[in-house]
């Protein structure tokens, strides 16, 4: 007789327990505006959100005089884990006389990049950061491969 | 008082004219090509429906919008898909065995349009009345695992095979409820037919009549019919996790969308009969005395009541699939062998006592 | 009924092998298990690794110390973070560099933070190969919300690449105790939903109550950690026996169960989820003020030994072992992944179960493939 | 045990070997015939327990080939370190433990694809990753591949 009582409610208790799913699977369907989904390329220019700190891809980041901070020194080259990086320099004679090595190109593979930050952590001069970019996908594999230099470009001098 | 025109009217006037046109050989035939052509559009533009209302649905119960690009609210989306399986090659492996691999989508879509005949959608929007209605109904919707056999076994692939014998042990099993359950009914009204058993409504849809027993063969019908139709929880034929698409791995194209719009004609049948049975046809629903409420019921079309009715039931079990997790095979076979059908059983022994001793109104 | 089958004659059955995956919805990645049926049953199964086998070890003997963290993080992709914390303490033991106390509780909010994301996938994985496709859908979205706070204050969802020798990469943003606050409640809130919509479900509990059995000494023997291990009541958790980065101070309970079957694996799980909030609500209050990284010098090199340090990631242990020649690279890095352990024990749970069976344990032991291979 | 009193007690259990301690863990040198009675004693004394393999790989000093394994007790919670130092570079081989600890399954697999090492008494020793046409082993110092290593 326990053992019917116990059958009687543990089929009871079964179906108690579906019920509760099936409530809040109704809940959420007479709900939609509970509802979480983006409407991503509709919203890729308004309410998307993309943090400030997003690691998108690097960038050499150039003052309004077309002046970057890069002094050619491959610590970056060497800090990345993928040889993603790839600096290319050109000695030229400075106004004293001296040779100096200065940045010819900054080549950058966003394909092989893992935005690891191990570039912009081992720069001694802060010339690279993140930028939060997104949408960065192309056609042509080659397209991957920047300049991050822009042409004409030099080196800003310290102030002090 | 109703303006609107009887379907009988409609097929009658048809029958008239075909008649005063042409021979009474040629004006049948021209009958049954017509109704054909009606049935098979009936259906397809049902089971289109009810695709998009299954995506709307599962999207809105998992906080996602469902299809909404195509067309205004995504209602082309369907169109779309059916579009390109029509465009897309059925590609048949190397090693299947051609006719029965070829045979069995057909033989399935067909089955399931042959469930649909006996089917009255509205007074008088009927194919065929025949005596036997449910009896006919039951009969040829079990046919439908031979086709199901036979995709399995033909695609020459282990996936296939355990996912057509699982879907076999299944639907035979499931089917010995589903008809008990339909049994209850037809003892308390005493006829098979169709129009017969919707007749016998009129003063009080079955469910709503206060007959515990058929409230509870009510419940087993419902769950028999998810398990029938091979949708979870009881989708352990097409089981994604465990045999990736079960019966149907190896089809594409057209004749994986053969597959895919059968299931849902096997939904409508499913749910067309238990509303036929249980949820009064296209009866409106009646309160006793509430004469105002009454007239108010009466002036909606009948032909809203029924598919109003289906829809319910369809959304029951879209309900079902998108909240439960899957049955394993051994406790599936258990819940119908020892649960269902000696309840079952001992349900149809009540009713038929209720019928014997007259105390049923 | 059981004994159906050996009542046949030996012509009459023929067992038959089935490749479940490398491309299968439930492997959850490439996993290739052959598996000899009879009929439903399962009578062998044999595992196939390698297909995504990428050689990070004798990759990692080539970088730099400071280099070869960031290729953890692909191999339990889902516990990142802890990962890089395990190579990033290996290397702080063998540098003897002591880690601010801000960056520790940086880093254990980050890294209860990513268990939470691991576990909650996994609840909604789970549920998935169980047939329920919804839980999936509430999953991700509580998953997201957390991934959200990652993106803010690391720069990355997935692979974080936060952690460096010496402490963490940057600070965090200072609205992140106040957006982690609001998020901690909502995410209480979601889990009594997990509970009604699955954990109570009768279908769910039947098909993981019993199933899956794996006795505790042969979870010992077979090297199983994490939740895997704890279900079988062997008390493992790394945070309490071995303490790192500051759990010493911290109370949470280690969750062991002794039921050994899924449905305990399932339980463990689920009531870690509640003890990573109670760690991180313990700490969020109070995060130390200071510096949040130790100054470490360009190029590291590590003294001659060995170092052996393990973390309890979300599937249980990883060990990392060092050996060192002084230069500055690593002369052999060991990586003791804790699901190449936990795989082994997939062979004798399910031998004589359904395929159901088989989907409901490799669900619950909760493998991640590209660290079986690495 | 702590470290300090599990390392004397090995001293004086196994006289004849060599004892040291890394960073971590005491360390104890088997002769690769004696390996498998080391390690079942450790494993059944009641002083040391260690029932639990939780690390078990080579590391390729070259030109030897050196078995690390990595023991826990689960009853006393410490751990220890036995290395097998292996002089036959061309066709190593040694005793699997695998009687002992089930783990060590599917950890000589992945030895035994990496560096070579074969393992007696070992139920299905098999290359689990590569595959069995793979040529060398890679994990070995002296593996030379040009098409699937990039170098930086």
């Amino acid at each position: 007789m326990r053992a019917l009582i116990q059958y009687i409610k543990d089929v009871a208790q079964g179906f108690y327990s579906l019920s509760q799913g099936l409530l809040l699977t109704l809940k959420y369907f007479v709900r939609p505006w509970k509802h979480i989904v983006e409407q991503y390329p509709e919203n890729r220019t308004t309410t998307i959100y993309i943090p400030e700190k997003f690691a998108g891809e690097v960038v050499l980041p150039h003052d309004e005089n077309n002046r970057h901070k890069c002094t050619a020194c491959t610590l970056c080259e060497m800090a990345c884990p993928n040889g993603t990086i790839k600096i290319i320099s050109a000695t030229i004679e400075g106004e004293d006389g001296k040779k100096k090595k200065v940045l010819d190109k900054w080549v950058y593979n966003l394909g092989m990049c893992t935005m690891c930050g191990q570039c912009v952590d081992a720069c001694p001069q802060d010339a690279i950061t993140m930028k939060n970019s997104f949408e960065l996908s192309v056609y042509n594999r080659n397209d991957l491969i920047k300049v991050l230099n822009k042409p004409g470009s030099k080196l800003k001098e310290k102030e002090s | 008082m109703t303006l609107t025109i009887q379907f009988s009217d409609i097929t009658k006037w048809i029958h008239e004219t075909l008649n005063a046109s042409m021979s009474p050989g040629w004006a049948l035939f021209s009958e049954f090509v017509l109704a054909g052509v009606a049935m098979i559009l009936l259906v397809v533009v049902l089971a289109v429906l009810f695709v998009y209302m299954e995506r709307k649905v599962a999207g809105f119960m998992q906080l996602r919008l469902g299809p909404h690009r195509v067309g205004p609210w995504g209602t082309m989306q369907v169109f779309a898909d059916v579009f390109k399986l029509l465009l897309k090659e059925s590609f048949a492996p190397f090693t299947v065995d051609k006719f029965l691999f070829n045979f069995a989508p057909i033989l399935v879509l067909a089955v399931a349009f042959m469930a649909m005949a006996p089917i009255s959608f509205a007074p008088g929007l009927q194919l065929w009345d025949m005596n036997i209605g449910i009896l006919y109904v039951t009969a040829v919707s079990s046919i439908g695992v031979i086709g199901i056999l036979m995709a399995g076994w033909s695609s020459n692939n282990k996936y296939s095979l355990l996912g057509a014998m699982r879907s076999g042990a299944q639907i035979v099993s499931y089917e010995l409820s589903a008809g008990l359950s339909l049994v209850a009914v037809i003892a308390m009204c005493g006829s098979l037919s169709i129009s017969d058993i919707i007749a016998s409504q009129a003063d009080g849809w079955w469910i709503f009549k206060g007959h515990l027993p058929i409230m509870f063969a009510f419940v087993v019908y419902v769950i028999a019919g998810t398990a029938e139709t091979n949708r979870a929880p009881f989708d352990l034929a097409e089981a994604e996790s465990e045999l990736t698409a079960g019966y149907h791995t190896e089809f594409s194209g057209m004749q994986f969308g053969m597959f895919y719009l059968t299931e849902y004609i096997n939904m409508a049948v499913i749910s067309m009969v238990a509303t036929t049975v249980f949820l009064g046809g296209w009866l409106p629903f009646h309160i006793y005395g509430f004469d105002a409420f009454n007239n108010v019921m009466n002036f909606i079309p009948s032909w809203i009541w029924f598919f109003g009715k289906t829809f319910f039931i369809i959304f029951l079990m879209m309900w079902f699939r998108w909240t439960f997790p899957r049955l394993r095979i051994d406790q599936l076979l258990k819940l119908e062998w020892k649960y269902l059908l000696p309840l079952s059983i001992i349900n149809v022994v009540i009713v038929a006592f209720l019928v014997v001793m007259g105390w049923h109104f | 009924m059981e004994n159906l089958n050996t009542e046949l004659p030996k012509e009459m059955t023929e067992e038959f092998v089935v490749n479940i995956g490398p491309q299968h919805p439930s492997t959850h990645g490439v996993l290739r298990l052959q598996a000899t049926l009879d009929g439903e049953t399962i009578k062998d199964l044999l595992p196939h690794l390698g297909y995504i086998h990428r050689g990070i070890e004798k990759m990692c003997e080539s970088l730099g110390y400071k280099q070869f963290i960031y290729l953890t993080s692909r191999m339990d992709y889902l516990s990142a973070h802890i990962n890089n914390q395990a190579c990033s303490l290996a290397i702080e033991k063998g540098l003897q560099v002591e880690v601010p106390a801000r960056a520790k509780a940086i880093r254990i909010l980050m890294a209860e933070l990513q268990r939470l994301t691991s576990h909650e996938l996994w609840w909604g994985s789970c549920a998935m190969d169980l047939g329920a496709v919804t839980p999936f859908f509430l999953a991700f979205r509580d998953r997201e919300r957390i991934l959200e706070i990652f993106e803010e204050n690391t720069g990355n969802r997935l692979t974080m690449n936060y952690i460096t020798p010496g402490g963490v990469m940057t600070d965090i943003n200072s609205d992140f105790v106040t957006r982690l606050k609001t998020l901690l409640v909502k995410i209480k809130e979601h889990l009594k939903e997990y509970e009604t919509l699955i954990t109570g479900n009768i279908i769910f509990q039947r098909r993981l109550k019993g199933v899956g059995v794996l006795p505790k000494e042969l979870a010992i023997s077979l090297g199983c950690t994490g939740p895997t291990a704890r279900a079988s009541g062997l008390s493992c958790d790394v945070r309490k026996y071995y303490p790192y980065d500051g759990y010493e101070k911290l109370d949470f309970k280690e969750i062991v169960a002794d039921g050994c079957d899924s449905w305990s694996r399932y339980v463990v799980r689920m009531e870690e989820m509640r003890q990573s909030i109670h760690i991180i609500e313990q700490i969020i209050d109070n995060i130390p003020e200071g510096e949040y990284r130790a100054k470490l010098k360009g190029i590291v090199k590590l003294p001659v030994g060995e170092y052996y340090q393990r973390v309890e990631t979300a599937r249980g242990e990883l060990g990392v072992y060092i050996v060192s020649d002084g230069g500055n690279k690593p002369y052999r890095l060991k990586l003791r992944a804790p699901n190449f352990s936990n795989l082994g024990a997939l062979k004798p749970i399910t031998v004589g179960s359904k395929i159901g069976d088989l989907m409901a344990s490799m669900a619950t032991i909760d493998l991640v493939i590209p660290d079986i291979d690495r | 045990m702590t470290k300090e009193e599990l390392k004397t007690y090995l001293e004086q259990t196994f006289p004849q070997n060599k004892v040291e301690e890394t960073f971590d863990f005491p360390l104890l040198y088997a002769d690769k015939s004696e390996l498998f009675i080391i390690a079942k004693k450790l494993k059944e004394s009641p002083e040391t327990l260690f029932d639990f393999l939780f690390c078990e790989t080579a590391v390729d000093r070259t030109p030897n080939l050196e078995m690390v394994y990595h023991l826990n007790s689960t009853t006393h919670r410490h751990d220890m370190v036995l290395k097998v130092v292996l002089e036959d570079r061309e066709n190593p081989e040694i005793h699997s433990v695998n009687e002992l600890w089930k783990a060590a399954e599917l950890y000589e697999n992945e030895i035994y694809d990496m560096f070579g090492i074969r393992f007696t008494g070992h139920p299905n020793l098999r290359r689990i990753m590569l595959g069995d046409e793979w040529p060398g082993f890679p994990l070995r110092k002296d593996y030379k591949d040009d098409i699937n290593i990039v170098t930086l």
